[in-house]
């Protein structure tokens, strides 16, 4: 079965991820730009005077993989994202029922 | 908000009356003018002051190329402030409005130069005697004079041009007003009914031979004719539209940045035709415009990131623009009638005021979206105020000296000229808003605002994946 | 119960997608840009002779479907988004545990 | 789809065939260019003319700083058409074709630079006397005479750059047509032939004291000469690259209509110096120029608008953008022949015949990806065709009557060098394709298509996380 791992990185912090997921076997990745905030705030800022909450940019890397390579990439992404700092970020791990490849149609583990 | 809910609902029950005002200021202001006919002529001020200290009757001057490549030079750099400004004010909206925002700055290039070229001019700038118009004389520019005598050296159609270009962009700033929020036919019909019944009114009674030109107001540039007229007439608009949909509740901070950087930018390029142009010619009194123009935008930028560093503790790049937009406002009616002291003065005084001014309205809580009031209006107030304050006939011996140079009675002149533009414009505004309103609608419904005027008016989008 | 399936796909096959999936009872779907890469790499990018190692641009097509419906989308995409060349992409089913329609409060399926 | 892939077809295999005509029909021009000889420089036409109507030996001006003044100011302006055009383009791609689509633009500035300076000019505007170049006498602007005839009051430096960014822009227009999918190689071995075998030589049939100028066709800024050679070589260029892979199938909204905004904004801004500058004198002429482009190009935007009203129910900002370039690019090569009323009507129409034309185009299913054709090739035939009919003596006495000034000879000019261009421009580059797609390949690889140009072209991306 597989896994689909979410993390929430700081933008700095991409190319060290991915270089260490290429030790790894090279997983296939997407990255996405989203805004957010932890457990802290986000950050104010101020228009003409006018105050606005802002958010804190940052990037979701998510990768497919299989169970047994869950441990392994997890373990590379907080050693590559971690500051020590408040707002380095998360990683979610949730259950995929299926993958398919869409140019041969190969399903399951050999898909991802 | 319950001051400005209050506000806005005498607002509109008042808007009988207040019209009434308005006019009947016109009607004594018509009876000063009668008074005041003797010193017609005399040292009618502005553009033409400047650009014609020597003209009088029986001596044409030739034209010169050099007058008329600065001026049709200043022409094509005006035409781009429309364009800064529209970029300036869509950086500023949210993202499902940005094409909205830049259409009502493009699109009034092409609305006002037809209406210029047809009715507009003849309007504000004919031969006409009215007290409000320069009459119809010159529809279709049929029976132009070779040369008009605002601007003797450059071919009549050169000055012409120039002109349309202070009459597009007028209207455009009132823009910053009611952003995110007018339906686009609403937009249209009342830019056009304004640019008729008001800027071209205002331009004749300051410019084109009327009443506050007779009576030596000085406006080199359009302080009272471009700015004070379209921020008084935002304010009034602000107040009549009501806040934007979830205003104070929402976020609303501006979608990107650099386009309201860049439009900053041509705005200041493009100042320096309409404010060194405005000479209407290639002479030492163009360049003392344009030095003053740079000093007090400059000046004017630093001091609103200063006011910024002691309120909110960090300068911002929203600043630095809006406070160089200030500087260029304040510095308009001044540029050619103040020395490089004066400038500097003005430049800096404008950021306080404007900013404070902002605040005040984030107070109040009305939606002037992009404050066109609180830097168009109070700007174009101050630049008003302070030519009488700082101006010197040594500069420009078609203007006058200011209360500095020992001659107060100028300031009571151009307050004269800032209570009627500001006057007016609110009563115009207010007529107009209810023409339209009732007629072809000026707010979008809620749903469309919700969707965004992009959508909803213009059916396209600002960015596509 | 039911299934969020993920598609990350080529931008240009967008349309066929979007039109496939309207022959399939057109479930609500959203569409976000990414970037990422395959097993295949990325590509070199270069800027003022700088090397960086770019992603490509991909879009992830999610629509969160009945379970019965899940195959009859996923063949919908497959033969949408293929083009037979590497970089067509994936598609990631997994379970979802709840949906709830905000503007009613209808929850389950009845709000997929 | 049909239609198109017969018509491509048809046109792969008739290249010799067309090339063949297109040859035949130059040497039966110059037969009737050796009939025509006696009438030479007698009413030589557009800025030339324009510029110059009392030019004869023996007579010099002297240098005017004023006139000097507005033709670098031109140069200036006309310099910035084309970053203007590359946002222009660059805003209606796909995001992963921006940078190669702007580059197409920028790139050109520096090529055609050097060319111009190197060999460009000198064919074009050289002393000799051969039907389609000036000679190689000015090789690297050696021998250049003090002052061109063509402009009389400026240095000769002055006309030769405000001329290079004609030379510019002119196949930079042309990317509108290939837009994301010829390979950058391709692109710039075309576009330096192209350069040197269509634009010189039209150049020179028309303003270098070449045939048609001698005819007495009326160009005033470039028409034919800018806007009709890129237009149709644009459709040629079309019909033989085929379309853009996954055309009519996948969804091509323009990525950043922002930008769109900004480069048409760019274009207005410049054109001033493009029709205005024509004149090569800061004089009445330059001021008729700038005001009827000013005018024709408000007409056509707004026209545009009312278009789209009617047939899709909503103006859109790039429609209007769309409109506004329409109606510079009709009054062209009228802006220094027409008056006001001209210009209006120019204006109005042009409107209506690119929008057909475009949904034509849509219909037959070619693709000129952004309308270089619908709008350069129509808009400039419908310029040069209406100069023909608006034209007065009244306005440029170079010039000549049209047919509503009871000349219908002058159409009948006009109509010949629309022919000429349209012919001449669509069979030099039917052969300069095959030329350079057998040699350096004009169209990218499929995959490489698919990745976009940026990367695949140039390794780079406009936009990054």
């Amino acid at each position: 079965m597989m896994k689909k791992i979410e993390a929430i990185i700081r933008p700095s912090a991409l190319r060290a991820v991915l270089d260490g997921l290429k030790a790894v076997g090279y997983p296939g990745v997407t990255v996405a730009e989203v805004q957010g905030h932890g457990k802290q705030k986000g950050i104010t800022e101020s228009y003409r005077g006018q105050s606005v909450e802002g958010l804190l940019p940052k990037l979701v890397v998510t990768a497919v993989v299989g169970d047994k390579q869950v441990k392994k990439v997890v373990d590379i992404i907080v050693k590559s994202a971690r500051t020590g700092e408040i707002g380095d970020g998360k990683i979610f791990v949730s259950p995929v029922s299926d993958a398919i490849r869409i140019r041969t149609g190969e399903k399951g583990e050999k898909a991802v | 908000m319950g001051f400005f809910e209050k506000l806005r609902a005498l607002f509109k029950r008042r808007t009988a009356a207040l019209a009434a005002a308005g006019f009947s200021a016109l009607a004594s202001a018509a009876v000063w003018a009668q008074q005041a006919a003797p010193v017609t002529t005399a040292a009618s001020a502005g553009a033409s002051a400047a650009a014609a200290p020597v003209v009088s009757a029986g001596s044409p001057q030739a034209i010169s190329a050099g007058d008329t490549a600065w001026l049709l030079a200043s022409a094509a750099l005006v035409l781009l402030m429309t364009p800064g400004l529209a970029f300036f004010y869509a950086g500023m909206v949210r993202k499902k409005n940005v094409m909205a925002t830049i259409m009502q700055s493009f699109i009034m290039i092409a609305l006002i130069s037809v209406q210029w070229v047809i009715w507009g001019y003849s309007l504000a700038f004919g031969p006409g005697k009215s007290f409000l118009f320069g009459g119809l004389d010159w529809l279709f520019l049929k029976h132009l004079p070779d040369v008009s005598p605002l601007a003797p050296t450059v071919p009549h159609y050169a000055y012409m041009i120039f002109q349309a270009m202070f009459a597009i962009i007028t209207p455009a700033l009132i823009c910053g007003a009611y952003a995110e929020r007018l339906s686009f036919k609403g937009f249209v019909v009342f830019s056009l009914l304004w640019a008729t019944f008001v800027y071209d009114p205002i331009a004749h009674l300051v410019w084109g031979g009327g009443y506050f030109g007779s009576l030596g107001a000085l406006d080199f540039a359009g302080g009272t004719v471009v700015h004070m007229s379209s921020g008084y007439s935002a304010l009034a608009l602000a107040l009549l539209l009501g806040t934007r949909k979830g205003y104070g509740k929402e976020n609303m901070p501006p979608h990107n940045l650099t386009l309201v950087l860049l439009g900053a930018s041509l705005l200041w390029f493009g100042w320096f035709g309409f404010n060194a142009g405005s000479a209407c010619a290639a002479n030492a009194l163009a360049c003392n415009a344009f030095v003053t123009t740079n000093t007090a935008t400059a000046m004017a930028a630093l001091m609103w990131c200063a006011v910024e560093m002691v309120h909110r503790g960090k300068a911002t790049t929203l600043g630095a623009a809006s406070g160089a937009v200030a500087g260029l406002v304040a510095i308009t009616p001044a540029c050619g009638f103040v020395d490089l002291i004066g400038s500097l003065w003005i430049g800096a005084i404008v950021s306080i005021l404007c900013y404070t001014a902002i605040q005040v309205k984030i107070k109040l809580g009305y939606d002037d979206s992009l404050d066109t009031f609180g830097v168009h209006g109070v700007g174009g107030t101050w630049g008003a105020l302070a030519t009488g304050i700082w101006a010197l006939k040594s500069i420009n011996s078609g203007g006058a000296d200011g209360v500095l140079a020992g001659n107060p009675g100028q300031f009571l002149i151009q307050l004269k000229t800032v209570g009627f533009t500001a006057v007016y414009s609110i009563a115009l505004t207010v007529v107009l808003y209810f023409i339209v309103d009732k007629t072809v609608g000026m707010r979008v419904h809620q749903k469309e605002e919700e969707l965004g005027l992009d959508l909803s008016q213009h059916g396209e989008e600002g960015y596509h994946i």
